[in-house]
């Protein structure tokens, strides 16, 4: 980013005054995938031609995971980025615990985030005991489900109408060649433990889920629900292919698309993939919103962070982007293009595809909001759990009640 | 005398080039036949040759009366020493020379009474347990004779083997080897660049240039009637001295000095007149008194004067022509000195000085 | 003797060079050497030939097979035009950046570790010795150890993610290896070189400019080979230390790597690959040789 | 031992001026001093402190006792890490410098082309470990790699894809490792080959022993330096695998090719929790504070006794 650090701060501090002139601000996403970089262009367009004359300078570092790290160690070393993304949650806590996160309480009181932001559960993330640490862009939800049709028509198949006939055509997929069941391993094994965390919910119920991961419940975590999301879990590893290891979530989505895997479970993120492909929902592409009986949105979005700068040029930019990120038009143009709901419920939504709609209409209820697991835990849990699915998954001697065992223990130390 | 290596029309060839070509060498049983000669001429090459280390490209080598020509070093009844001692160093004196009769499967007790033998005659036995690090370079060297002498070989081959030693040690060991022949009587095939080493060690010297050899005598011989001018110079030091001249019947003719060569014993009858060099030894040339008894004699001047200690080397001109002649140190000599020298041509050298063949 | 005729010489027997069984000995040892080679080949042959495809012929799964239609595309794509993010430069900064960060970071690692090593075997003060062994020490430590301490240090002095910071972290981590190569090799130097320059009136400096540094040729050879190729390769301290404007070329290419738009364009991945690796492996071609040399020469004396 | 550290530890040379103190040399080993006492002795004191905080996302000095100990051992993600360098360490050094001695053995053997060769083998040391991980990926690849080249060749049952099977991946490391490293163990062996005196193999030859046993018993003993060359640049190398399992299998499948070097950054990075990272750094620290250490011990001991024996 900016060629500042030592120059700018030589400049600044013998001039003693501030260098008037536009501010570039370096943005660190992950955002990387064709619908993701279409999405986020929208941000840096409206970002530069605000007439500021400020630059948005993209640094997309491909998986969130290494993105958080590379924020955190440049914060760590002195040298934080302008903005960063986040998934709401704990992933920032230590950041404002040591005071690195510019304060937005005064942009956002003046603009009444509170009042825009809708349901509750999507700024709480941000707004801590009064105060705005950051902005949410998005709600994502983790509970989808992308099947492909065609898959299902090479193996002579109808598509099934529930999750239960779907388990029920998995062997007769695999017979025809078409893998069951497309996830991918990479990034420490997240997608498995999206994908385990959608069982999960299915499996326990809401209230259990909630009472398991914000509590850390033990008798859940050892209780025969959790026995059966892992032994469900352990069925659909029967339905998956070799490339699994390493697969990025997108090339899982390729998967679906091409006709050559039969359902993903994957935030609807994925339905940008969709987009970017020129496939059609309902046609090409079937939605599902899980767990099937009772469909919920969990509220998995991002959040923008502004690492504090000790510059005022700086900050003014920053200032800017947040209240811009927020702004009715970018959020319609931003989140119609990553598939992702406005974090308003005031924008235009027009252009809103079925899958969409479904999750706007689920979401009009709040008791169907499910709040996210990285709200209860911190980026440690989270990863241990992650290890856990993932060795779960890849290793057939663990068995269900060593895999709860494990789950279970993670949970005790949890901070 | 029974033949223990023979050498019929020996050939080796790297590509094109030829380093030994039709050589041909027979050594007689318990002989000590030295190999000596420049570094390059191929007296190593030989070697190496007889030992199996090279491949030869024609003719055959007889060890023993068996035709070893493509025999195994280990299957010739060869022993060899080398100069760099090539000791296995992380092996003990003891392990050293017995590691190749226990790789041969040879029974312990033997191999015991074998390395107890060959360490009383090199007196060793204290440096059994020792590694090759903690010898001194005499004590390697024994060693290294003794790997050669457990292997109870008929033929000893010695490749420089004194000449990463000092002066000292290199005249210790040198009559440590002489002795060790007397007590064994094998053969033995030495290589040196020394002539000294060649003189005093030698049953017979062959004398070596370019993978030919030029003489193959007794030391006497060679010192004495050196076949051509190579030898003639490369044997003794200081060098022989060598007078260009004319041999016209029984006179050799610098110029205006007349030599008469009174009765040299010419190689064959009927020489004739032909461009010749004379070579005679600074030793066998006399000053002041005794060089009255001799010959011919010659006044000159002395120029340069070397105090040996046991003898004076010193410089003069035989009709322009430099001349070192050796005398005793009793004798007072001093630069600028007027003297007389006298030497007897008959113990001399002729030479055709085109071919550099004696005459 | 056996029964043979009598050749020309009249001596019976076997006679001239051992006749070759055509030896399986040398069969064996070639044949070892050739799959060896194949070994070593495969993947820069895979790279090479899957860089010069095109999507749908990488896709058919014939990773021997010569392009049917050979295209320089994937490089053009691979150097200039593939994105990671909205930013589609291909790998043409990267390259700059690791010239930037590679260039001068070998020069002042060099120049230190050869005063080290001259320092170290000429000049000896109390306490050099223990620095030293800390230093060798440090040869071993994984860099991962000492990373963290590292980045809090380096945003103290504010150089963290900034072309100095990572010149001078990668100035650290060569430092104990290349001290060593150097110590090794001034040390094997005769002590008559150092006494002549001490008579001669030569200072500390002097002696090591005027005399020594003229000698180093071969070693430092070794050690410019070793540091471009350390430091081109480099990847850690890259993702680490360098900050966004010094992102070196290995790090782009993962990124670009993982990085997916839509479906992997295997052909874009390996020319990138390859493009990466393109300068160390210069480097070895042309001065393998003496790389090998001078590591037989200075590394270590047994 | 006779090997670089050796030397430097064990060999005081004699100190060649005593009396007068060369500042210019104390001026000039500067950027030595500061860089070895700063972060081979400060920062590593620094590391071991913060192993017992709970230091989060930025080093504090909230003090736990072993608590980041405890956890360490009892995380299975750790256990395998460690199990895995062990099994790896072990496996890609043996092959390692079989593989290396064996090639430099062929490669002694007066053979046509020997540059050639050399070349070929010691190309894949230039390229770094990331792209060396990236393109045995690739090769390894099950859909598109070597595994499914063959089977479009008419063998169907071919399975060649160990990256992606949790017992095998390690393996598909090792592959990898080797094809970078030996080449490099080749030329150094090959030069400690060379060294050995030609003498020594005339007398091993005419006391009639077989080839392979002088190599066995005679030369390598002789090529100390060389071997130890070799484990050098193979230990250490070996203690901070990172890059090439991080570009190949990311640690995967599961957890199955963790490493501990891996651990660490991952918990310095993203899991924001230093101390535990510390914790795990101070471990991998461990065996080799011990081998310098034995090894001081042991030069130390020899060089008494050579001090009594002379």
């Amino acid at each position: 980013m900016m060629k500042f650090t030592l120059a700018t701060i030589a400049v600044a501090t013998l001039l003693g005054g501030t260098a008037v002139k536009a501010t570039d601000l370096e943005v660190i996403h992950w955002w990387t995938s064709p619908g993701e970089s279409r999405a986020v262009n929208e941000f840096a367009k409206a970002f530069d031609n605000d007439g500021a004359g400020d630059h948005w300078v993209d640094n997309a570092i491909a998986l969130g995971e290494t993105a958080r790290a590379a924020v955190m160690q440049r914060v760590a070393g002195g040298n934080p980025p302008g903005a960063a993304q986040f998934n709401p949650g704990r992933q920032y806590e230590e950041l404002i615990k040591n005071n690195q996160l510019l304060d937005l309480t005064d942009l956002a009181t003046k603009e009444g985030w509170d009042k825009i932001i809708r349901p509750a559960t999507i700024s709480d993330p941000c707004h801590i005991d009064g105060k705005w640490w950051c902005v949410p862009v998005n709600i994502h939800s983790n509970n989808w489900a992308w099947v492909s049709p065609a898959a299902f028509k090479t193996a002579g198949l109808e598509v099934p109408k529930t999750w239960d006939e779907y388990i029920a055509d998995l062997p007769k997929l695999k017979d025809a060649g078409i893998i069951g069941f497309a996830a991918g391993g990479d990034g420490g094994g997240w997608q498995l433990n999206l994908a385990f965390g959608v069982i999960q919910t299915q499996d326990l119920g809401q209230a259990n889920r909630d009472k398991l991961l914000k509590d850390k419940d033990q008798s859940i975590a050892l209780g025969d629900g959790m026995k059966k999301a892992f032994t469900d879990f352990r069925t659909l590893k029967q339905y998956t292919d070799e490339g699994l290891p390493n697969r990025n979530w997108n090339d899982s989505t390729a998967l679906v698309i091409q006709g050559k895997a039969a359902l993903q479970i994957m935030g609807d993120w994925a339905r940008g993939e969709f987009g970017a492909a020129g496939k059609v929902p309902d046609k090409d592409y079937v939605c599902w919103a899980l767990p099937a009986d009772h469909p919920l949105v969990t509220t998995s979005g991002d959040v923008i962070v502004f690492p504090k700068q000790g510059n005022p040029d700086v900050e003014a930019a920053q200032l800017r982007l947040a209240s811009l990120l927020l702004s009715p038009k970018v959020q319609a143009n931003f989140n119609n293009a990553k598939g992702s709901m406005p974090v308003r419920d005031d924008v235009d939504m027009s252009l809103a595809d079925p899958c969409m709609l479904k999750g706007l209409s689920i979401i009009k209820d709040p008791a169907n909001i499910q709040i996210d697991s990285n709200r209860w835990l911190t980026p440690d849990t989270q990863s241990a759990f992650n290890d856990l699915i993932s060795q779960f998954w890849t290793d057939d001697s663990m068995t269900v009640e060593e895999a709860q065992q494990k789950y279970a223990d993670i949970l005790a130390a949890a901070q | 005398m029974q033949t223990s290596v023979s050498v019929k029309n020996l050939t080796l060839a790297f590509g094109a080039v030829k380093v030994l070509e039709g050589l041909n060498l027979d050594v007689g049983t318990g002989e000590f036949l030295v190999l000596l000669g420049p570094s390059g001429c191929g007296k190593s090459t030989l070697l190496n040759c007889l030992a199996g280390l090279l491949e030869i490209s024609e003719g055959q080598i007889f060890i023993s009366g068996k035709n070893v020509t493509w025999e195994e070093p280990k299957d010739r009844g060869i022993g060899m020493v080398f100069q760099s001692y090539a000791l296995y160093p992380q092996m003990t004196v003891e392990r050293n020379l017995s590691f190749g009769l226990r790789v041969s499967g040879m029974p312990r007790e033997e191999i015991e009474k074998r390395v107890a033998r060959a360490s009383e005659i090199l007196q060793i036995q204290p440096l059994l347990k020792r590694k090759p690090a903690e010898l001194s370079g005499g004590q390697r060297q024994r060693v290294a004779i003794g790997r050669a002498l457990v292997r109870d070989v008929d033929v000893f081959l010695f490749d420089e083997p004194l000449s990463n030693l000092d002066a000292k040690l290199r005249s210790d060991l040198r009559v440590e080897i002489k002795r060790l022949h007397q007590r064994l009587k094998n053969t033995m095939i030495y290589v040196t660049h020394d002539q000294i080493e060649a003189m005093t060690l030698a049953d017979r010297i062959a004398i070596m240039r370019n993978g030919v050899i030029q003489q193959l005598d007794t030391p006497h011989a060679v010192y004495n009637n050196p076949v051509n001018l190579f030898v003639a110079g490369f044997i003794g030091s200081p060098t022989m001295n060598f007078l260009n001249g004319r041999i016209d019947g029984s006179t050799f003719s610098i110029d205006a000095l007349n030599i008469p060569l009174g009765n040299y014993k010419f190689e064959k009858d009927g020489v004739g007149k032909l461009d010749g060099i004379l070579g005679v030894r600074p030793e066998h040339i006399a000053v002041g008194e005794d060089a009255k008894k001799m010959p011919f004699q010659l006044d000159s001047e002395i120029e340069i004067v070397e105090p040996m200690g046991s003898d004076t080397v010193g410089w003069t001109k035989v009709a322009g022509q430099s001349v070192t002649f050796r005398c005793s140190s009793d004798i007072p000599l001093a630069p600028g000195q007027k003297i007389t020298i006298g030497f007897d041509p008959a113990r001399g050298s002729l030479f055709d000085a085109q071919s550099g063949v004696r005459v | 003797m056996t029964a043979e005729a009598l050749d020309a010489t009249g001596f019976a027997g076997p006679h001239g060079a051992k006749p070759k069984q055509l030896s399986w000995g040398r069969v064996g040892i070639y044949a070892f050497l050739v799959i060896a080679a194949l070994f070593f080949l495969v993947p820069l042959y895979v790279m090479l030939v899957t860089s010069l495809k095109s999507m749908p012929e990488v896709r058919e799964a014939h990773i021997f097979n010569l392009p049917r239609e050979p295209t320089i595309q994937p490089w053009i794509d691979a150097m200039f035009n593939a994105c990671t993010g909205r930013n589609c430069t291909g790998l043409s900064p990267g390259f700059w950046n690791s010239v930037k960060i590679t260039v001068p970071s070998v020069i002042v690692s060099i120049i230190i570790a050869s005063i080290n090593g001259y320092a170290l075997s000429f000049w000896k003060y109390k306490g050099a010795e223990f620095f030293f062994n800390l230093l060798v020490f440090g040869a071993f430590v994984p860099y991962q150890v000492v990373i963290y301490p590292i980045i809090i240090g380096m945003s103290k002095v504010h150089l963290f993610g900034t072309l100095p910071g990572i010149i001078i972290v990668h100035t650290i981590f060569g430092m104990p290896l290349l001290t060593i190569l150097f110590r090794n090799f001034y040390s094997s130097l005769p002590i008559e070189i150092f006494k002549a320059a001490r008579i001669d009136g030569a200072g500390f400096w002097q002696t090591f400019f005027k005399v020594m540094l003229p000698m180093s040729v071969p070693i430092t050879v070794v050690a410019v080979i070793l540091q471009v190729t350390g430091i081109w390769n480099d990847f850690l301290f890259g993702l680490v230390f360098a900050g966004t404007e010094n992102i070196p070329m290995t790090l782009q290419l993962n990124n670009m790597v993982k990085t997916t738009q839509g479906t992997i364009q295997y052909d874009v991945n390996m020319a990138a690959t390859m493009l990466t690796a393109l300068v160390p492996l210069i480097i070895y071609f042309v001065s393998g040789k003496w790389f090998v040399r001078g590591i037989a020469a200075g590394a270590v004396k047994g | 031992m006779t090997d670089v550290a050796t030397t430097a530890i064990a060999v005081e040379a004699p100190a060649r001026r005593k009396r007068r103190i060369p500042y210019a040399a104390i001026i000039g080993t500067l950027p030595m001093i500061i860089v070895s006492f700063s972060v081979f002795f400060v920062a590593i004191i620094f590391v071991v402190i913060w192993s017992f905080t709970n230091s989060g996302m930025f080093p504090g000095f909230n003090f736990v006792g072993l608590a980041q100990y405890t956890r360490l051992w009892s995380t299975s993600l750790w256990q395998v890490a460690v199990n895995n360098i062990w099994f790896f360490g072990v496996m890609s050094l043996c092959v390692n410098l079989v593989f290396g001695f064996l090639l430099a053995v062929f490669m002694d053997q007066n053979i046509k082309h020997e540059s050639v060769f050399r070349t070929i083998f010691l190309y894949p040391f230039s390229m770094s470990l990331v792209v060396t991980g990236l393109a045995w990926q690739w090769i390894l690849d099950p859909n598109l790699g070597l595994q499914e080249s063959i089977r479009n060749l008419g063998w169907t049952d071919f399975a060649l894809a160990p990256l992606v099977h949790r017992e095998t991946a390690i393996y598909g490391l090792v592959v990898a490792g080797i094809w970078q490293g030996s080449g490099v163990t080749m030329a150094i062996m090959l030069a400690g080959l060379r060294g050995v005196d030609q003498e020594v193999w005339k007398a091993a030859k005419i006391d009639g022993i077989p080839t392979w046993r002088t190599y066995l018993f005679i030369v390598i003993p002789m090529m100390r330096g060389a071997l130890g060359t070799v484990l050098l640049l193979q230990l250490t190398g070996i203690v901070r695998t990172f890059d090439l399992v991080y570009a190949m299998t990311s640690g995967g499948p599961g957890i199955a090719t963790q490493m501990p070097a891996m651990y660490v950054i991952s918990f310095i990075t993203v899991r924001l929790n230093v101390g535990q990272g510390m914790a795990a750094a101070t471990m991998l620290l461990l065996p080799i504070a011990l081998i310098l250490i034995i090894r001081a011990i042991v030069t130390t001991v020899q060089a008494r006794r050579r001090g009594i024996n002379a």
